[in-house]
């Protein structure tokens, strides 16, 4: 323990030394991220599925959709759940069991990106109003943990569900029967891109990779719509941010996140 | 649906689009806590409690380096509409890690090596904006208990409502409201320790909104003093 | 551990030495119980509330009434449901986690006290036999706890239960549908009183502190009826009572009963 | 609705107002624990096993001044009419702890540091006066397994049926009748260790209630003796 | 742990060195099973129930048989669960929790031992297709744990099916309601018998005891019906077996096997 | 119901009676894990990773004399076509514990005492015939982590459909057919270590299943030993 706190440190010193001189570890410009890669597809079981690289992490999320009952009080709205788990051979640090703290956060801040920049229209998925709807389970496999879950998971979230094929139910004796080989189109209104950036120092760095992150200040996770808006936010980290440096952050959200949208909008 | 503010600007529950709901604070309220606040934020009503530092259990979580701290917020079975189970949900897990990250920045632990804080928050009576008025509590709460601190920390949310940036958003506003973004803010420092955004906003508003949400943070926290204060002069004057 | 258990037993023979000369350690009598303050109300959002205050031990209780379904088997009468937590806040050896098996203890008990007396006509509480009926909560959080969390959880529970309104529910399509602005009192019978009290040595002493209960030998709480009747027991602790200390036991609790059930009728 | 009592005074299973269901105890039933017994109480089918004085597993939990009792009271899933879920239920655990708090007083476990002394009773058939009947059981094996013991626990249950006080409540007796009091007594200590009481007796009934528990826990005894005598006299004629 | 260690090895060497004599340590031939004992019908409220005694193990088995809703997907056929719960009084090394996987294994192996034999027509327990069947559980409390709990948990629950009664159900208002006094027999089509062997060295030996079962290399429990056929099979311990000894274990669970099932038969 | 076999012998799938699916490795696939294997087995999609040999904990859990095996056998609520519970089920803790004492018998821990070697096998996609498949993955990723081994373990299931004994049941196989008989291999020394049956053989039908099953190991090794001799080629390349 205290050996991995000292080397902690020293790779802290050393990170920082390098972003003075405008330099990161691996080589990366401030606003660069690490490669990403999306494979759509690859659960043909699911109803949509992609496996996301970016850098070394590696995530694969499959979509179920499913007829199920709408939540109280939100009978005109169909289900969307997302989940993820960090499996245990992704990370020498995480053991089977359920889902830590971290895990929750993960996922409810994923979940919110796609929520609240109302990338899907739920009223479309009403079967009977109070009584039956669609129900979209987003469930993400992280098999390789190496830094920015967040933006990774978000990805391959966005992407599993833009390639999705919703297949089609009908009411028969008020429950709801597949319609065999007709689905069509997840009805999606915006693409939300989410960006993650940590402050080491008085440095705003985008993707931070695992080292990165076992020394950053505090980190900021923004996530934009098609339109240009700010959707949602997620603060994290043991340190704090100016005003000016939230600003500036919502500004490399909405310049980095075009070209990942561009990435996104070919899987449609 | 209820119409969220009127032709004057005023609110659905009477309030300026810059005001704060009533805020009230009694510092030190707990007898067996090392250190306690209880807030009622509009029709919030949310006691934390501290105790620590002490020693840690399960021991594996210990830092040899420096004091940890932990949080738990939680919500009474009573404390909304619809009664709540009493174990803990995925969201109350969340708001219990961004409520500990908001106060780490504030909280000096290195002189308390293998030790922990535990701050206890639990919403009684809950009205849109929990999590900001829990941290307000909470940052009395270690104030209360002698943690040393850099600032307070001080917490309040603004959000978009009718169009318009609003500071404090109330549970209707929440509810059917277009943004809600709570925020902690170390107002000596200047630092926001919590940021977090539910609805659409347009750089402008955003930036808008922040500001707003830091300009509430500093009327919070001449409360925050006030309750503070209240407690160390009466004890003097005993 | 070893410095904790020395200092119990000083503490022990302190208290003995003073119970000798018919004294306790804050002050009381023997049959005195400490300060109760009873709020009523705390909670709007709840369908009834209190704050108890008994010495320094307090207490909020919240009801909840809600449609629901009946248990098997007991289809004509409403549902009632007691529980607690000792919130971490509220002691020091508290930890977050499900209920240990004095809190189960507890709750139960405090179930018993207002079952058992028949307080509440569940009868009445029936929408549809077998199919709908009421169902009322009586939840408990413990935010201070300082000895005889029985009583005190017991007169919260019964003083928010007497100052609730029950709103109306009525039937359509089988379902049961709020009636808006249509309330009732509590179909109440009778005030159940709880008495908890403690033998150290061969004293009987009512309503125990922390420090009394630390130390003592063994403990019974009895719930007994506006009437005079006896409609609950609980015997605790690690050691037992002789026939003569239970009815002695008995008398105390009818006699120190009266007073607070004054108290708590000026809820109804 | 069942009558439960008929106007010769017998009640609805042939048994007069002080008499006791028939009982069966056997001791030394099971191989594995340190000591045992199986109970047969009219219907009630129990078996309690012990086990220690061992080390303690957390370890934390162990005291360093003496031997500490665990209890585990458990309903087999086919006990019951409807089928029990196997998780302990709440009432499970209560029953754990009060049937612990009822053998706490006999047994000395002073000479025992930091070890555990384990009761295990498993309901096999349930059919009312369960925790009576478990102690009954219980009291044995920890006799059986040489534990230490000031007295012999012996437990029966009094009720209030049909207007009148009887010893021993069953099954439908619990479910119909206007009380059901369980008693466990040390008979030559003369002290109750477990007391409960579910129903309304007046200050007359409750003193006669308790007197007809502890002459019942009385005739008990003498079955549990006999039954420790059967086992060690058979050993010893061996 | 050390010193069990080496005396484990101890008895590995002694138990090995009888059986290169063609002997076992409680004097039983390879092919020989402990004595076995059969009670019905020892818990008169469950609808069938078995005390098994094979050898020191002792296993008492309920069935209940109460209406229940069908699995997904399997909406024509009633339901069986099969469970097994070591108690803690049974064994020193048992504590009280949610099943290990041992556990699970075992109750996993005698299910399917009763599933896969097709020993009872499931498609009889049918009262409204994919809406309403009969459930059997069978649930077993192991009393006391000296070895080859997988065979003495077969045949308990095996004899508590055979010796059940089922009671019958009507569907009046699409629920089902008993129909008092009236019962028929199980639909039972064969009779599954289970044999566990353990290799030792190159022995193979049947029924081990817990001495055993500690120093074997692999164990193999087959499953075979009346009609002479292999219906269900699980391999289990640190090592493996090679053809011919699968082999050679199958002809032992058959002819081992005839003499139970005479004696499981008489039950029915 | 679907037809299992045509009148050429010819299964569902287009296989022969002795043919295996289409069988993809990739041994070395994961960059935290200290040994790792991709496998597409039909349409099985398996992920298998390796952490230790490394410290225990719980720390009870160690063996002072030999390093102990670990074994987590899990499916992504995706993987099947109902949307599964992320919670281990009965299913997936029995697979574990089956496929951990079908790997016991290759590896060799006796060095490393007081560590655990953690193997962790996520199902992303399932299609008849995971266990077997995973297998042949874990045992790939045991050796890529440099756990020493007695051979590699080969697994295939094989079963009875149409009433003929067939190599590698799929899924179709295995919801309709008559028998799945799933087995492990160490092909060098000769020894089943997995092997479960479900559904109905003849003794005769039994020893083909079992030599049918054994055949198909031998045939999976091949595929085995070419995906790691892939990775080390390649790395020596380098």
């Amino acid at each position: 323990m205290a050996n991995s706190v000292i080397l902690a440190q020293l790779k802290r010193e050393q990170i920082l030394e390098l972003l003075k001189e405008g330099k990161r570890l691996d080589g990366r410009g401030f606003e660069d991220q690490r490669p990403l890669s999306i494979d759509v597809g690859v659960i043909p079981k699911a109803n949509g599925s992609a496996r996301v690289r970016l850098g070394d992490t590696e995530i694969v999320t499959g979509v179920k959709i499913q007829p199920d009952k709408p939540f109280p009080d939100l009978g005109d709205k169909g289900i969307l759940i997302c989940t993820a788990e960090i499996l245990p051979l992704a990370d020498p640090n995480t053991e089977p069991g359920p889902p830590s703290e971290e895990v929750i956060e993960l996922a409810r801040v994923v979940d919110r990106g796609i929520r609240e920049t109302e990338m899907l229209d739920l009223h479309q998925l009403v079967l009977i109003e109070n009584k039956s709807v669609i129900g979209i389970f987003i469930d993400s496999s992280i098999t390789d943990a190496n830094g920015n879950l967040f933006d990774a998971c978000s990805y391959a979230s966005v992407a599993a569900l833009l390639s999705c094929t919703v297949p089609k139910y009908e009411i028969k004796d008020e429950a709801p029967v597949l319609v065999e080989g007709v689905t069509s189109k997840p009805p999606v209104k915006t693409i939300p891109v989410s960006i993650t950036m940590a402050r080491i120092g008085d440095h705003i760095i985008v993707d931070p990779s695992s080292y990165e992150e076992a020394c950053m200040d505090a980190r900021l996770t923004i996530t934009t719509n098609t339109e240009g808006n700010i959707c949602a936010l997620q603060k994290g980290g043991i340190d704090g941010f100016t005003f000016e440096q939230v600003v500036r952050c919502s500004e490399i959200a909405l310049s980095v996140g075009t070209k990942i949208r561009k990435q996104l909008e070919k899987l449609m | 649906m209820t119409q969220l503010m009127n032709e004057n600007g005023i609110r659905c529950d009477g309030r300026r689009v810059d005001q704060l709901r009533n805020i009230s604070i009694k510092v030190g309220v707990l007898k067996n806590a090392d250190g306690s606040a209880y807030i009622e934020f509009g029709k919030n009503k949310i006691l934390a409690g501290v105790f620590g530092p002490r020693d840690v259990h399960p021991k594996h979580m210990a830092n040899q380096d420096s004091g940890i701290l932990r949080c738990r917020y939680h919500m009474s079975p009573f404390s909304v509409t619809e009664r709540k189970n009493p174990a803990p949900s995925r969201r109350e897990i969340e708001i219990s890690k961004v409520i500990k990250e908001a106060l780490l920045p504030a909280v000096i632990l290195k002189d308390f090596p293998r030790t922990v804080v535990d701050v206890f928050i639990e919403v009684l009576q809950a009205d849109g904006g929990t999590r900001c008025a829990a941290l307000d509590a909470a940052s009395l709460a270690l104030a209360d208990a002698g943690i040393p601190m850099r600032d307070l920390v001080s917490a309040c949310a603004a959000g978009k409502v009718a169009d318009q940036i609003v500071l404090d958003i109330n549970n209707e506003e929440d509810q059917e409201g277009q943004a809600d973004m709570p925020i902690a803010y170390m107002p000596n420092l200047g630092k926001i320790t919590l940021m977090q955004l539910d609805g659409i906003l347009t750089p402008a508003e955003y930036q808008k909104c922040v500001q707003t949400g830091i300009n509430g943070c500093k009327l919070v926290y001449e409360i925050q003093r006030k309750a503070l204060m209240d407690k160390y002069f009466t004890n003097e004057a005993q």
